[in-house]
């Protein structure tokens, strides 16, 4: 069986429905059994000018990045598309509309800037669009028509895809896009004659057990369901606003309450009120709202309320670059806000482990009766892929709270000082477990003190939690593990792992001795074993998406030694050839 | 000058290129562009037939590489179709809506298949051989497919038809005078090709013309007009070449059958000449208008053209072969069927 | 106000039961004299323009559409007098212009098509009506039957005055009778046809040649007014030896005869000289003789040939082939028998006047090619012998079609025609009864969808080979049947609406650019106007601070309606316009 | 024979180079999706502008994030797009600063409402001589289109699938509640009202609040459609001498669709003469 590994990227303005085409694609390829790993680029506009593209990786082995340059480029806009022609081989292929509706200056269609090598097919989309619907709206499912009759892709299976796509809207869509989806078919299979490799002819992947086609920011919300969540408040950002729109639907049947509120402010207050009321609770966003919840995630560490947040990274600083992705929320996850603060930071690596991240999060804000941030990226939050079910969490990770007993309510202290950090926390509703909580420093009791030995006493007890959180988390994922010796070990976090994994695999095809090494655990940090990882290595590279590497600045403390640095801030997730290229260089 | 030169060569093919390669050479500074509508680079058309079967790999079939156009800092436009030319304002009109400015243009576009008119209803049914596109349509089919027709015949047609007898297919070959271009058969001529023909597996049928052609499932049945019938799997047409010039149409430069050029390959539009098989170029000599026929033809003419667009005055020489052998037959050649011996 | 009050009760009857021509309030038509509705009128209906009569093109073809055949053969008659006939042998001159033939538009509309099915299917109840004017006791001489005389003949008829057409030939038709050939035009359509002129009273005196059996000081004399209408009847000469022998034939008289019913000698080998229809009919006609290898030779490329496309497909087909480029220098023949031609190569040359491409002999460039016959369709010029041209010193005697303008076309010597009866009503009366103007009606719909513009031209429908050969008389196109009218209707830009945004109202929310379907709608800062009335091209820019407005390019415009539909603010309006001609 | 057009494209493109207002536009074109009615917004505050005769430089335009937040960016003069819900703050600390400017406060129906919500009241007690512009189309549509403040209950969003379970605010009866000395109603698609209304609002000494009635054309299909609100708005029919607070309130409570002036208190003070009559009285 030959293999295919082919990255499509569809580029068009916003509103085009680019998203939607690229969607369509990734759900049908992945019915056919393919490995998939999708990504969406958006502009922060709704429509008019910005440049959307959808990015699919489309392979019948496992996919761990979503590859930097692209097989096939879909133009559905000359303007962005010319941009997006850096991105594409230099043997690849571009499906452009031939018979756009006002002529352009040479130079301004995005045939006029191919490369030497690039194969260009002419389809005229916005006519056939306009054949089959009667408006430019259908260009998309004209262009996904070319590309199943260039790749001689099942027609049928495509529509039904199509179909399913649009099921729920009324019939007149789904037909005016199954209409030009045809037109672009058949006048492709009729007049374009084709000269590139790739075909998917005869090529099925075994069909694998039911797959789940799920996006990060959809997987975290089904995890949280799964996880016996019951509140959610939140305020519409992107890229976690999806969080909030699934739940939206979702939460309701599962008995539990979504509040949007008018801010971040009011999200975060809402969720450590239910915290407070002993309701798994969450709210969802990104860097600027993360901001501006800051004040109150002190008062969840120094009340003792459990909060999940979901922080989707997006680039910053300030409202930055809204639909790109970064990992430069680091260091105001880890430390920000005010005072000694300490907190758990996840940063799960695939969309795989969003799940687990999810329910673990939970479990631990209720079980340590602290603030969980959870760092997701606008890539883990928007990029699809298809994963097998995940299984359910165990029971005991549906009920941590640590509730005082008998003994322990006679003249109760909620913030009674213990070995562990951890006081049994009373639910309100709990006979004689009546307490005081507020955001000032406080005694055992609750009650505002602001003595000397007190803030060190309560500071200390706060901190002494986290000596046991390791042990809960799963551990460092690394790559290659039987070899005393690497010249090259790689070590990352967060969305970035998937691309130094595989960098560290096609480094060791390549000659270069390498390993890779992530820990889906931030803060706290699985020191030791990083520490014994590093000692392995003669050389370390950390890649990361952030300017001034923060967390190279982070293990650089804990390591003590020198170490190489990556900084990507392109907007787009980290490409595992630039990984392998700075191997090289090293 | 503040601005420089953008020479734009329509074509790909021998014409074009040489054209190219001379412009580069004279010219280090200019911006030089060939627009193609075909998506491969530069490839050697006669070896085609080799290349169906299988006996030259793609990579052979190939003259030039883009590595070297990149080398020679030519820029080019695959897959590109001129839809018009407009010389008032030196501006060309792509297909996908695209506008070209030239300052100097050379028309390479050579030439496709030609439809007898009484066959333009069976068009669909019809394949050819004449470019890399049309080839790579039906390679694979011609290794599946067992019985073959051809309708028509020229040089490229009996190449064809020697192909698919080394395949060991079953063929019909229907010659029919009329059809050919740009040769004239006299009947001696026919009896000729067809006894050196006769060396062939092949079913001959002459004096005789298509009449209908059906399609049943997947294969054809072809009648003739004196009733004889087939069953084939494919049905090729070869009847010569028509000048590729439809884009030319209307925008105030010459045409007659091909893009008219006086013996300097220059247009009756300043700046902008025609070279290869598309153009008819006149020539003072035999006082008649000829075309280029073969493929080292339309190299000098490429060359001539780009010589003349850069100043010079170089005359195209070569008027053509007057003689092509046929499967060992001498053949006369003819442009629009009228020159005479002396010429 | 709703829109619905301006209609009267019977007007919504109207409206409701036939569903037709947008039946507005008479309130809401204007007529206008302004150079600038002329302007437009002609830039932005250039099929209309583009025709000699100045038919309401997109007119009938919208009562096509509405199936209205009587309608729309009234329509067309009310600019030329014979429809039926035009439908079939027209010039097409319209189609050159319709803007569905543009680059990227695909092929005209066919207009000729569409006009022949008018005459072809309207109901047999269907009525002419003619605007009679009163009697005015005037008496007028037309010499000539052919088109140009016939229109006269029927403009000066309704208009009071007594005619009387003086027709040299045994019947009347001119060329239409004696230089078309009759698989093109059936004689009996034809005879029909001039048959509704005569009725209108006028007189036809045919053998009547003029010169031979009357002259024209004699007609003087008799009548008011003197048209005189002979056409193009001499034809124009090769000018080489051997023009005399025997089976040389000028086309005319090679047409006459053939429509005479005589069957002149043709041979197996016919060669044909002439770029016109003349030559494709001579060369078509040879065929159905029994001539074996036909070839038509033009002095030019087959560009500058003066048909359409249709005609040179169909001689095509019917095996006819054209040689370019050639032009004869001698006709050789044995025994008075003509046996071969000699052609000599041309070249194309520029001049600096109109046509700008003539073409030039080559020397030395002869060759032979050999032939039974040969037939000179070179054209015609007047046949001064009988008539002569300088007729300015004659009071009372007027001319008209082909005589005046040289050979043309029979809509232009229509036109020409209509145009004389005016200038002799105006002599006769002593002043104008008629005047153009635009009229411009509100229109609320835009009567086209946006799923018409896919609909591919259809071709007309013909006999095949078998059927042609057997008798030549059988016409070779068969018309559109009705669903195939209505469809091919349905292609008409109708460009006789006019779109326009109301600056002053628009928000320039750009609504109606996001759904325009070609490069129609802009935001500009300028339009100029030229002195024709028309608005020239329009400044576009991209600066926000220099969009003055949003502007619908009518030239582009495709009428799709889909601007209308999304426009918040109500400010795109729709005018039809029309030239008509009102009594003054 | 009545005449159909009143003038010929040439003739009223003169007339619209005469108005004049092309100055107050910038070289950008605007980003809204085609059909916005922000294009009505922006196209009446032009033109006020003009009639107004504001020199380009006196005039600062603060917005917050959001569609709306845009609308700095396609105007010839001072602009602030500052952050979400927060342009009222920016614009009162630059007004309080620096009294020769006009300044207008932009935000939208999320931008003022929602987030920003909480300082609308400050603002408007404190009577700060700004103008505010309320882009009203009751959705988020920078997130797309989920509810905000002013959608209608029930009405269905993508934050809300079975129907917006929040009763919406109205802006009017927030203005005048919280106490602003001049509270109107335009709409998008009246631009010539709209430009009336701007220009007094922008005449009035202290805060004038103007709730704009505009479609979001992608995200909204059922409630603030061009359609409708075509059908629904009309003019305000009152008296002058009814330009008191109880008619204003009723009128808030019973014409969500009315356009024109509710209330206007041109004898109160704003915050700087206040603060200066006090700084006097000490």
């Amino acid at each position: 069986m030959k293999d295919i590994n082919i990255v499509i990227e569809i580029c068009g303005s916003a509103g085009e429905g680019t998203i939607s085409a690229g969607e369509i694609l990734s759900r049908f390829m992945s019915g056919q059994g393919f490995e998939i790993m999708s990504f969406d680029s958006y502009p922060a506009e709704i429509r008019g000018f910005g440049k959307c593209v959808a990015h699919t990786r489309i392979s019948t082995s496992r996919i761990y990045s979503p590859g930097k340059l692209a097989d096939v480029l879909i133009a559905l806009n000359d303007k962005h598309s010319i941009f997006q022609l850096s991105t594409l081989k230099e043997n690849g292929i571009l499906i452009y509309d031939s018979q756009p509706v006002r002529p352009h200056k040479e130079d301004k269609s995005v045939v006029g800037w191919t490369k030497p090598g690039m194969i260009s097919y002419g389809i005229p989309l916005n006519m056939l669009a306009h054949k089959a619907t009667g408006n430019a709206r259908g260009m998309n499912m004209v262009a996904l028509g070319a590309l199943a009759a260039l790749f001689y892709v099942d027609k049928h299976g495509f529509t039904d895809s199509i179909k399913a796509r649009y099921a729920k809207k009324k019939q007149i869509v789904i037909d005016s896009n199954v209409n030009s989806f045809l037109e672009g078919y058949s006048w492709t299979k009729k007049n374009i004659k084709k000269i590139d490799p790739y075909s998917f002819k005869g090529i099925t992947s075994p069909k694998q057990k039911e797959k789940l086609i799920i996006n990060g920011n959809q997987l975290v919300a089904k995890a949280a369901l799964d996880a016996n969540l019951s509140f959610y408040a939140g305020y519409p950002i992107t890229p976690a606003t999806k969080i909030m729109e699934i739940l939206s639907r979702e939460l309701p049947k599962h008995g539990g309450i979504l509040l949007q509120t008018e801010d971040e402010i009011s999200a975060i207050g809402a969720v450590i009120g239910a915290g407070f009321g002993g309701k798994r609770a969450m709210t969802a966003t990104s860097g600027p709202g993360f901001a501006l919840m800051t004040e109150f995630t002190g008062l969840s560490v120094m009340a003792e309320v459990p909060a999940v947040i979901i922080d989707s990274q997006r680039a910053g600083p300030s409202t930055g670059m809204p639909t790109k992705t970064e990992q430069s929320d680091f260091n105001s996850a880890v430390s920000g806000g005010t005072g000694d603060c300490p907190r758990i930071v996840l940063a799960p690596t695939d969309t795989k482990s969003c799940y687990e991240a999810t329910v673990l999060a939970l479990y631990l804000a209720e079980k340590y009766q602290t603030l969980v941030v959870l760092l997701l990226d606008f890539f883990l939050s928007n990029s699809i892929r298809n994963i097998n079910i995940p299984e359910k969490p165990f029971s005991e990770y549906l009920d941590a709270n640590i509730a005082p007993d008998k003994n322990d309510l006679k003249d109760y202290q909620r913030y009674k000082i213990t070995k562990n950090g951890i006081s049994p926390r009373a639910i309100p509703g709990t006979p004689g477990g009546m307490f005081f909580s507020t955001g000032l420093e406080h005694d055992a009791s609750g009650r505002p003190n602001y003595s000397e030995a007190g803030h060190l006493e309560m500071t200390q007890k706060r901190f002494r939690k986290f000596n046991t959180v390791l042990s809960e988390a799963p551990a460092p994922e690394i790559s290659i593990i039987d070899r005393d010796e690497f010249d090259i070990g790689v070590i990352s976090w967060g969305s970035s792992a998937g691309a130094a994994h595989e960098a560290a695999m096609s480094a060791q095809k390549k000659g270069i001795n390498a390993s890779s090494f992530s820990s889906m655990m931030v803060s706290p940090f699985p020191e030791k074993a990083l520490i014994e990882f590093a000692d392995k290595c003669k050389k370390i590279l950390i890649p990361e998406l952030n300017f001034s590497g923060q967390f190279a600045n982070f293990a650089t403390q804990i390591l003590k030694r020198h170490v190489e640095r990556l900084n990507f801030i392109t907007g787009r997730p980290m490409a595992s050839e630039d990984i392998l290229q700075k191997m090289k260089e090293m | 000058m503040p601005f420089n030169d953008h020479y734009v060569i329509i074509g790909n093919g021998p014409a074009g290129n040489h054209a190219a390669i001379i412009l580069r050479e004279k010219d280090k500074e200019a911006k030089i562009t060939i627009i193609s509508d075909e998506c491969v680079p530069y490839y050697y058309k006669p070896k085609l037939t080799d290349f169906i079967a299988d006996e030259i790999a793609k990579e052979d079939l190939m003259v030039s590489f883009l590595d070297s156009y990149k080398a020679k800092d030519i820029r080019i436009r695959l897959g590109q179709e001129v839809e018009r030319i407009d010389p008032e304002s030196k501006t060309l009109f792509l297909q996908h809506m695209e506008k070209v400015n030239y300052s100097k243009l050379i028309i390479a576009s050579g030439s496709r298949a030609r439809l007898l008119p009484p066959m333009s209803c069976y068009a669909n049914h019809l394949k050819f051989v004449t470019s890399y596109t049309d080839v790579i349509e039906v390679k694979e089919e011609i290794k599946k497919l067992k019985s073959f027709f051809i309708f028509g015949g020229d040089l490229v047609g009996f190449k064809f038809l020697r192909m698919l007898n080394s395949m060991d297919k079953t063929v019909t070959i229907l010659i029919c005078p009329n059809a050919f271009w740009p040769y004239n058969l006299t009947d001696d001529m026919l009896a000729q090709i067809t006894e050196s023909l006769s060396k062939f597996n092949a079913d001959i049928i002459v004096k005789d013309d298509i009449s209908t052609i059906d399609e049943q499932n997947g294969s054809y049945r072809v009648k003739t007009q004196k009733g004889i019938e087939k069953n084939v799997d494919m049905v090729f047409s070869f009847n010569g070449l028509n000048p590729n010039i439809e884009f030319a149409k209307g925008s105030g430069i010459d045409i007659d059958h091909g893009i008219l050029v006086n013996e300097y390959l220059k247009t009756n539009i300043d700046g902008i000449y025609a070279c290869g098989s598309c153009a008819q170029i006149y020539h003072p000599n035999i006082r008649s208008y000829t075309t280029s026929i073969g493929w080292p033809n339309a190299v000098v003419q490429g060359e001539v053209a780009a010589f003349n667009l850069l100043g010079d005055h170089k005359i195209m020489e070569s008027v053509g072969r007057k003689y092509f052998d046929l499967e060992g037959v001498k053949i006369k050649t003819t442009w629009w069927e009228d020159i005479d011996d002396e010429s | 106000m709703k829109k619905n009050d301006l209609y009267s009760k019977e007007e919504k009857l109207f409206q409701d039961k036939n569903k037709i021509y947008s039946a507005q309030s008479v309130k809401q038509i204007v007529y206008s004299t302004d150079v600038r509705d002329f302007g437009q009128v002609a830039k932005s209906i250039p099929c209309q323009d583009a025709c000699p009569a100045k038919t309401n093109i997109p007119g009938y073809i919208r009562a096509v559409f509405e199936k209205r055949y009587g309608r729309a053969y009234e329509l067309n008659r009310s600019a030329n007098i014979l429809p039926g006939v035009l439908g079939r042998i027209c010039s097409r001159p319209c189609e050159s212009g319709c803007r569905h033939g543009e680059p990227d538009n695909g092929l005209s509309v066919g207009i000729c098509h569409l006009k022949r099915s008018c005459a072809d299917l309207k109901p047999g109840s269907h009525r002419i009506i003619e605007g009679l004017y009163a009697p005015t006791e005037k008496k007028v001489a037309v010499i000539g039957s052919g088109p140009a005389g016939l229109a006269a003949a029927h403009d000066l008829s309704i208009l009071g005055h007594k005619v009387v057409i003086f027709e040299g030939l045994e019947k009347p038709g001119g060329m239409l009778m004696y230089g078309i050939p009759e698989f093109r035009l059936p004689r009996d359509l034809l005879m029909l046809e001039i048959k509704n002129i005569l009725r209108l009273g006028i007189q036809l005196k045919t053998n009547k040649a003029i010169g031979v059996d009357i002259s024209l000081d004699q007609l003087k004399n008799e009548y008011d007014a003197v048209v005189v209408a002979t056409g193009c009847v001499s034809p124009r000469k090769f000018d080489v030896t051997g023009e005399d022998l025997e089976n040389v034939y000028n086309g005319l008289d090679f047409m006459k005869a053939v429509n005479e019913g005589q069957k002149p000698f043709v041979g197996d080998k016919v060669i044909v000289v002439g770029a016109g229809f003349t030559a494709v009919d001579c060369a078509r006609s040879a065929i159905r003789l029994g001539a074996l290898d036909v070839r038509i030779n033009i002095r030019k490329t087959i560009e500058y040939m003066r048909i359409d496309e249709t005609e040179k497909y169909e001689a095509q087909f019917e095996g006819i082939k054209t040689y370019s480029l050639i032009q004869p220098s001698k006709i050789i023949g044995n025994n008075n028998k003509v046996t071969a031609v000699e052609f000599q190569r041309t070249r194309m040359e520029k001049t600096d006047t109109p046509p700008y491409r003539v073409s030039i002999p080559i020397e030395n460039s002869q060759f032979l090619v050999p032939t039974d016959s040969v037939i000179a369709a070179l054209g015609q010029t007047p046949d001064e012998a009988v008539v002569s041209k300088d007729l300015d010193g004659l009071d009372g005697v007027f001319a008209a079609g082909d005589f005046v303008t040289g050979s043309s076309d029979v809509i232009s010597a229509i036109a020409g025609g209509r145009k004389s009866a005016q200038a002799i009503d105006e002599y006769l009366i002593g002043e104008k009864r008629k005047q153009t103007v635009v009229r411009l009606e509100k229109h609320e719909t835009s009567d086209r969808q946006r799923s018409y513009d896919f609909i591919g031209k259809l071709e007309m429908n013909t006999i095949d080979m078998e059927k042609r050969l057997s008798r030549a008389t059988n016409e070779v196109e068969t018309g559109y049947n009705d669903d195939q009218a209505h469809e091919e209707a349905k292609r008409c830009y109708l460009c006789n609406l006019e779109y326009e945004i109301d600056p002053l109202t628009c928000i320039y929310c750009s609504a109606c650019i996001d759904v325009a379907p070609k490069d129609c709608i802009k935001m500009i800062e300028s339009v100029p106007v030229n002195p024709d009335g028309t608005y020239g091209i329009y400044e576009e820019t991209d600066d926000w601070n220099k969009v003055i407005s949003i502007a619908i390019d009518n030239a582009k415009c495709i009428r799709c309606g889909q601007c209308l539909a999304v426009c918040p603010m109500d400010c795109i309006s729709v005018t039809k316009k029309e030239l008509i001609e009102i009594d003054t | 024979m009545e005449v159909i057009r009143s003038a010929y494209l040439d003739e009223k493109l003169e007339t619209v180079r005469g108005i004049d207002f092309l100055q107050y536009r910038s070289a950008d074109l605007p980003t809204w999706c085609p059909g916005c009615g922000y294009f009505g917004i922006v196209d009446a505050f032009y033109k006020a502008c003009r009639e107004l005769d504001l020199k380009h430089e006196n005039i600062v335009t603060v917005s917050g994030i959001g569609c709306s937040g845009r609308t700095p960016i396609f105007i010839n003069s001072y602009g602030f797009h500052t952050l979400h819900g927060r342009s009222i703050p920016v614009a009162s600390g630059l007004k309080l600063a620096r009294e020769d400017l006009t300044v207008f406060a932009i935000a939208g129906d999320g931008d003022a409402l929602g987030i920003g919500g909480g300082h609308l009241p400050h603002v408007a007690r404190k009577n700060i001589n700004i103008t505010f512009l309320l882009f009203d189309n009751s959705i988020y549509g920078l997130t797309k289109g989920q509810s905000s403040s002013t959608t209608p209950y029930e009405m269905r969003t993508n934050s809300h699938p079975a129907g917006n379970p929040d009763t919406p605010l109205n802006p009017i009866k927030l203005a005048l509640s919280y106490g602003a000395s001049f509270v109107a109603r335009g709409y998008a698609g009246d631009p010539q009202g709209l430009k009336q209304i701007i220009k007094e609002a922008t005449l009035h000494q202290g805060f004038s609040f103007i709730q704009i009635l505009t479609p979001c054309v992608t995200f909204d299909k059922e409630n603030k459609t061009w359609k409708n609100l075509n059908e629904k708005v009309y003019e305000l029919n009152r008296r002058k001498e009814e330009k008191n607070m109880e008619t204003a309130m009723r009128m808030a409570e019973n014409e969500p669709y009315g356009v024109g002036i509710f209330f206007q208190d041109k004898e109160r003070l704003h915050y700087q003469e206040i603060l200066r009559n006090l700084n006097k009285a000490d």
